[in-house]
């Protein structure tokens, strides 16, 4: 059974810190994932969520094991695998239009082209009317849904995305759930989806991961049926929904205060 | 600059030379102000002035081939001989001090500092251009001679020519080697006395400058250098019979307000501009042997060796 | 390889060294040594090569064997020192002074308008000026020793100084500053704690320039106004025509400065180790 | 009016300094041997602004700037930024470049003339030395200190290593560049001056040194004053320049 | 009644943009905002959120009208409005420690009083372990959670709190909440709290704002009844807890989606 997308086998990181002692982020993480799976991962603050994720798009070498992408070890980032950032990183120097362009422009689109796709993520994220607006002069939700049409418009084969939606109100999130669950079923996809909201994990994530606290790896690895959330519009009064939503929710509390007293003994 | 003979076609370009000078440069200031007084100019040769801070730098730039011509005074002139062993001669004077009564370098003071004399020195700060110059030998000559010891009895510090007689007056030096312009300004201004020249140093007037002629430029281009020479010895000539439109051409290139100038130039007062351009090499000579017996050139330089006069046009 | 790619932490594993690998290790560092100056014995064998060549006088211009000969002879007798202590007394005295008199300019002029007001302009225009000839007044002043010379590096290194704490200060990040204030920083604090601090990255762009500038006019005003030091040796013997002795002086004073900027970038990595400017390292 | 109210007051210090060179030299409170009064030097300067030989040595003066700076300019931003992102151009250029910074550019520049002549390609190569200096350190230290996220974020949108250069690593360090290069312009105005030291035809430098050392100071404050002048409008006019390319900079509020 | 904490009259604040055209972020709002009021606002990504905070803390300058603190108008930024940003900005060149510290060496607190209090944020935010890393070795939560602590430690009399959350998972979070709330009622505090989560607003405010889209105001201005949530550990399944996050829900939708309308227009 090789068909897996993204296979991370026993990876470990630890980074030296100041001072000479080592903080291991990632204890021996494994999972496949296949291709077109919407993987989310939920875990308590500082497990390694963000690190995984970096060691997946290539910017950091594990410390042991490693990552194979279609069966191939990663040794470093590529398009195939699109990245959005926990502090959506914008380029300054370039507007909101030629951010959303730049990787349309290294894939060497047609100007034209690249516009009009560009016109169309505009609309998607709400942005209309800053094309020529430089990132700093944006709000912290409009810079990260710029950051969120950049690596849309690259079509990658996977993306890694973190925390994409954290500094959405409830609704514009809602609306950009929707659209990436679209864009999602429309390209297939591969999905690993950082995220803090149990809810949108589920309702999001073909397979919800809980990951440990510090030393991240997995504690719970949970399938998600597609009916459960997705297409009702009530799913949160749904049963089993809600029966999921506690069990993820227990696993990352059992988390969060086991770390508490790791910390506190 | 690359100045091949080409058949008869070729021979009527004019030669350029590249002549290196001082700054401020008699011939410079004639040259381009009054090309009218000139023979030969523009016809049988041309100049690219490269001026200098300094004979040293002058020196490297002779050395390395870059001009063709430049000035020279007689250190520079010994080593070109001894260390870079250079084949050049000096084909005209330029400047001579002392000779005739003319203006030599003067080492003066203030009036009221007690300095009179070189062995009034003792403990005291005499500034010269540039120390290792040609100018620091005569003051040390000088103390020397008179029992004292330079860098222990006197401190010797730079100062740049025109500076120097401020410095004296502001105390910061108590002699200081002042050339022209300077001198007569200084003079005008009172209060500043002459303590001795570099004749009395070297025992002896002697040419200040002159100007030196690589020997392949010498064999390749023998009728151009001659014309040149023969232009340059007209400028002087000129200088002295209209005195008063060479101030003014000179006064235009150097900015040197008029009436300093006439004040000094091509007077008495001032070094002596030779119509005829003979080196004097007697006179050089026994500058060398003062430099030899004093200890400042381990062996001696014959001088005659680098000096050729054969450029100089026959007596007019 | 590429030195920015990786931008990971460094590797972990690091076993113990058995004795027949460590004189391997010890081969490789001499090759990497050889291998890091390669552009140095390049450089010196075209020089050499050149000189020898026949196209130069060689009088004029030496080979470089000579030139290092006569360094090694100075060296040896240690004559060279005494002017070598000079010149890095001029250098490094006006630098220190221009270095606390400008950053707290700089800064200063960074964040408040009234001192950018008066001083940016004056710096604009005072920094093009050509400080050299002023040295014949800094020298009826204050003298025709040190003095004179500390100063005019002092006045030509205070330039690049306040300009580059200047613009520094003025790219703090604004929240930086807002943080800070809404916690009561005000005046000097602020400006020690935090304008500071975050400015240190051009600061010190700032010294690593005005370190170099200090070194060559300390020189050039030795070369100028005598006094001596190494810049006095180097025209002293360039106009005795001893050319192999003024290269020497010319190594000395880039060897001196390449040990001191070395140590300047030292110390950027031992200040700056929380910027991230210290993770590509 | 209100222009010309905003004018003075941006010029004051200026003025101010103008006036107090005048306040100190019109009583001769400092020597006219070491500097000349203002209105000396003004005048001087409308008498050489008014002789077209003048502008030759302007032309020839400026024009060794811009092409020095501008080679200066190319070969440190590429410098700067290859030794910190290549290290094997790190290995190979740093020892020489590093040891060739404290070289006193004027010492050398006899051994300019050996190599490149007496003309204008031993002067140029002073200025682009001495420029460099400053860019190619902001240049480097700017490229280790850009933020890792946008080199990651580029990389894996597909832009290979050497566009990265171009396309994140010269951007993101164009603001500290900037200042570099603002140091730079200025020190190609005084290394214009030593540029012209030891040896010249023309230039600004070359009548700098020649009006000095035969003591007509007006005239030499007045070249002095000029180069100044020139080299402090260009900074004006950089300044504007980088205003615009920075739009987009985040600078730090007042 | 002058008794109002924070007063804010008649605010605008236009932005000017590159290009020269202008951003109006916020249009004629007013608010009055008495001692010991939990304000919680919630709205559309890019009303004005932030920037009404700016103004509050004395960092930008209404283009119209003023605040008041304590009926004196603010001209700039002080020490009794403290600030959690939504970009969480730590000192790079302190350690998490320093960060912390920062506040009281300012108010000239003894080194040994500093340290100690210190010490109980660390507990407090579970960062143990960490008092030496410096930011950059952090992830985004633990930052989160410093900033954090660096403004608690100070204890101003007013706290202005931008999606001060965003970046810790759910468990984390509620902590915090509790945390936050507890030292509310300790210190009689006045909070201006501006989150993305609808419910996290009710359960802290003691009063809930809606605002409009850009050009922000106030849309909705909702008491909350303390009990209503805080009392009870399963007050979401509350029915009154449930309509009033459907009406405030409902309200921010309305926004979010009459912008993209305006926009779209
Ligand atoms: N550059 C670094 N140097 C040292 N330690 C680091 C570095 N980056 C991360 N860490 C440590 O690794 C651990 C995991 O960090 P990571 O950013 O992956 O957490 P996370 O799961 O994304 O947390 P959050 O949800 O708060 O963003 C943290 O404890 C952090 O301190
Ligand atoms: N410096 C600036 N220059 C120009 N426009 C700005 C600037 N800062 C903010 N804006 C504009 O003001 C509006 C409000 O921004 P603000 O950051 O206050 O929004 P917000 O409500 O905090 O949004 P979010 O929830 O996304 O953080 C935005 O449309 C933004 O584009
Ligand atoms: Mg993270
Ligand atoms: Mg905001």
């Amino acid at each position: 059974m090789n068909s897996a997308k993204v296979e991370i086998r026993d990876v470990t990181k630890a980074f030296r810190s100041t001072g000479g002692s080592q903080v291991t982020a990632l204890a021996g993480i494994s999972l496949r994932i296949p291709e077109n799976e919407f993987l989310t991962v939920v875990g308590p603050s500082g497990c390694g969520k963000s690190t995984l994720l970096y060691i997946i798009g290539g910017f950091l070498k594990a410390t042991r094991g490693e990552v194979l992408v279609n069966g191939v070890p990663v040794t470093g980032p590529g398009a195939d695998r699109g990245i959005v950032f926990q502090k959506y990183s914008l380029f300054p120097w370039r507007t909101v239009m030629q951010n959303i362009t730049y990787g349309l422009e290294e894939q060497g689109v047609p100007r034209a082209e690249r516009q009009e796709i560009a016109r169309s993520y505009l609309r998607l994220m709400r942005l209309e009317g800053f094309e020529r607006a430089y990132p700093r002069a944006l709000s912290g939700g409009m810079q990260q849904r710029v950051a969120l049409a950049q690596t849309l418009a690259c079509e990658p084969d996977i993306i890694l995305m973190d925390e994409p939606f954290g500094a959405l109100d409830a609704q514009t999130r809602k609306l950009m759930q929707v659209e990436l669950l679209r864009l999602w079923e429309q390209r297939r996809t591969t999905i690993i989806f950082v995220t803090h909201d149990v809810e949108e994990a589920i309702y999001l994530g073909t397979r919800v991961i809980v990951m440990t606290a510090r030393p991240g790896t997995v504690k719970h690895d949970e399938p998600i049926a597609l009916n459960i959330a997705r297409d009702k519009e009530d799913y949160m009064l749904n049963r089993a929904f809600m029966e999921l939503k506690m069990r993820i929710w227990l696993n990352v509390k059992e988390e969060v205060e086991r770390y508490g007293e790791v910390a506190r003994s | 600059a690359g100045h091949w003979g080409f058949g008869v076609a070729q021979a009527a370009e004019p030669v350029t030379f590249r002549i290196g000078t001082a700054i401020p440069d008699y011939a410079y200031a004639f040259f381009t102000e009054r090309p009218d007084i000139l023979k030969h100019y523009g016809k049988s040769y041309k100049i690219e002035w490269v001026k200098f801070t300094g004979s040293g730098g002058a020196l490297s730039a002779f050395a390395a081939k870059k001009v063709d011509l430049s000035i020279m005074t007689i250190l520079p002139l010994i080593n070109a001989a001894t260390k870079y062993r250079l084949d050049f001669k000096v084909i005209h004077s330029q400047q001579d001090h002392g000779v005739d009564g003319h203006f030599a370098t003067t080492f003066m003071a203030r009036a009221d500092s007690g300095v009179r004399r070189a062995e009034d020195l003792k403990g005291k700060i005499a500034g010269v251009n540039v120390r290792g110059g040609v100018l620091d030998l005569a003051l040390r000559i000088m103390l020397m001679k008179h029992g004292l010891k330079p860098d222990s009895d006197v401190t010797i510090v730079e100062g740049q020519f025109p500076h120097l007689g401020a410095m004296i007056r502001d105390k910061k030096i108590d002699l200081g080697s002042i050339i022209q312009p300077f001198y007569s300004r200084e003079q005008k201004k009172g209060g500043l006395i002459d303590v001795f020249t570099t004749v009395d140093a070297f025992e002896t007037a002697q040419p200040l400058s002159f100007r030196a002629a690589h020997g392949s430029v010498l064999k390749e281009h023998a009728a151009a250098v001659r014309d040149y020479v023969d232009d340059y010895l007209r400028t002087i000539a000129w200088g002295h019979d209209h005195r008063e439109e060479a101030v003014r051409a000179y006064s235009k290139t150097w900015k040197i307000p008029e009436e300093t100038l006439m004040d000094y130039f091509l007077t008495k007062k001032d070094t002596l501009y030779r119509r005829d351009g003979v080196v004097d090499v007697t006179l050089l000579q026994k500058v060398v042997e003062t430099l030899v017996r004093t200890g400042f050139l381990k062996e001696s330089v014959d001088v005659s060796k680098y000096v050729d006069l054969s450029f100089l046009p026959a007596k007019r | 390889m590429a030195q920015g790619k990786p931008r990971v932490d460094v590797d972990m594993a690091s076993g113990s060294r058995e004795p027949a690998a460590r004189r391997w290790a010890a081969l490789r560092w001499l090759a990497a040594g050889v291998a890091h100056y390669f552009s140095v014995l390049l450089f010196f064998g075209l020089w050499e090569f050149v000189a020898r060549s026949g196209w130069v006088n060689p009088w004029v211009f030496p080979p470089v064997t000579v030139s290092l000969a006569e360094w090694g002879r100075s060296l040896a007798t240690g004559d060279i020192f005494h002017p070598m202590g000079l010149t890095l007394l001029r250098a490094l005295g006006g630098l220190t002074m221009a270095l606390g008199v400008g950053i707290t300019l700089g800064l200063l002029m960074g964040r408040y308008r009234l001192v950018e007001w008066f001083f940016e302009p004056l710096i604009a225009i005072g920094f093009p000026a050509p400080k050299i000839a002023f040295l014949p007044l800094f020298v009826l002043w204050f003298g025709f020793f040190n003095t004179a010379k500390v100063l005019i590096v002092f006045t030509s290194c205070i330039f690049p100084l306040t300009l580059y704490a200047y613009h520094g200060a003025r790219s703090v990040d604004r929240f930086y500053l807002w943080s800070a204030l809404s916690k009561g920083s005000r005046g000097f604090a602020l400006l020690r704690k935090v304008v500071l601090p975050a400015a240190l990255p051009h600061i010190f762009d700032g010294f690593q320039v005005a370190l170099i500038v200090s070194f060559i006019v300390a020189f050039v005003a030795e070369m100028v106004t005598g006094g001596g030091g190494l810049g006095f040796e180097m025209i002293k013997a360039a106009q005795d025509a001893e050319t192999p002795r003024a290269f020497a002086m010319l190594f000395t004073i880039s060897l001196l400065g390449y040990g001191t900027i070395k140590l300047a970038e030292w110390l950027r990595a031992l200040l700056l180790f929380w910027h991230i400017e210290h993770e590509a390292h | 009016m209100p222009a010309l109210r905003k004018i003075v007051v941006r010029f004051l210090p200026l003025l101010l300094v103008f006036g107090a060179w005048e306040a100190l030299t019109a009583p001769r409170l400092i020597p006219e041997d070491f500097i000349p009064r203002f209105a000396h030097v003004l005048r001087a300067l409308g008498d050489l602004l008014s002789s077209a030989e003048f502008y030759g040595h302007a032309a020839a003066s400026f024009s060794r700037v811009f092409i020095g700076l501008t080679i200066s300019i190319i070969a440190g931003v590429a410098l700067g930024i290859g030794m910190a992102w290549y290290r094997w151009v790190k290995r190979f250029c740093e020892p020489l470049v590093v040891l060739s910074y404290p070289i006193p550019k004027p010492a050398i520049i006899p051994v300019f003339i050996i190599w490149l002549g007496i003309g204008d390609l031993s002067k140029i190569a002073v200025i682009a030395l001495g420029c460099v200096v400053p860019i190619i350190i902001s240049s480097y230290n700017a490229t280790l200190s850009v933020d890792r996220y946008l080199v990651w974020s580029a990389l894996s949108k597909g832009t290979s290593e050497r566009r990265l250069l171009r396309k994140v690593i010269f951007p993101a360090s164009l603001p500290r560049i900037a200042v570099a290069i603002r140091v730079a312009i200025a020190v190609a105005f005084i290394l214009l001056v030593s540029s012209e030291f030891i040896a010249a035809n023309t230039g600004l430098g070359y009548l700098t040194f020649s009006y000095g050392s035969v003591g007509s100071n007006d005239y030499m404050f007045a070249t002095i004053f000029l180069i100044v002048a020139v080299g402090f409008s260009a900074d004006r006019g950089y300044a504007a320049v980088m205003q615009r390319v920075l739009a987009w900079h985040e600078f730090g509020e007042l």
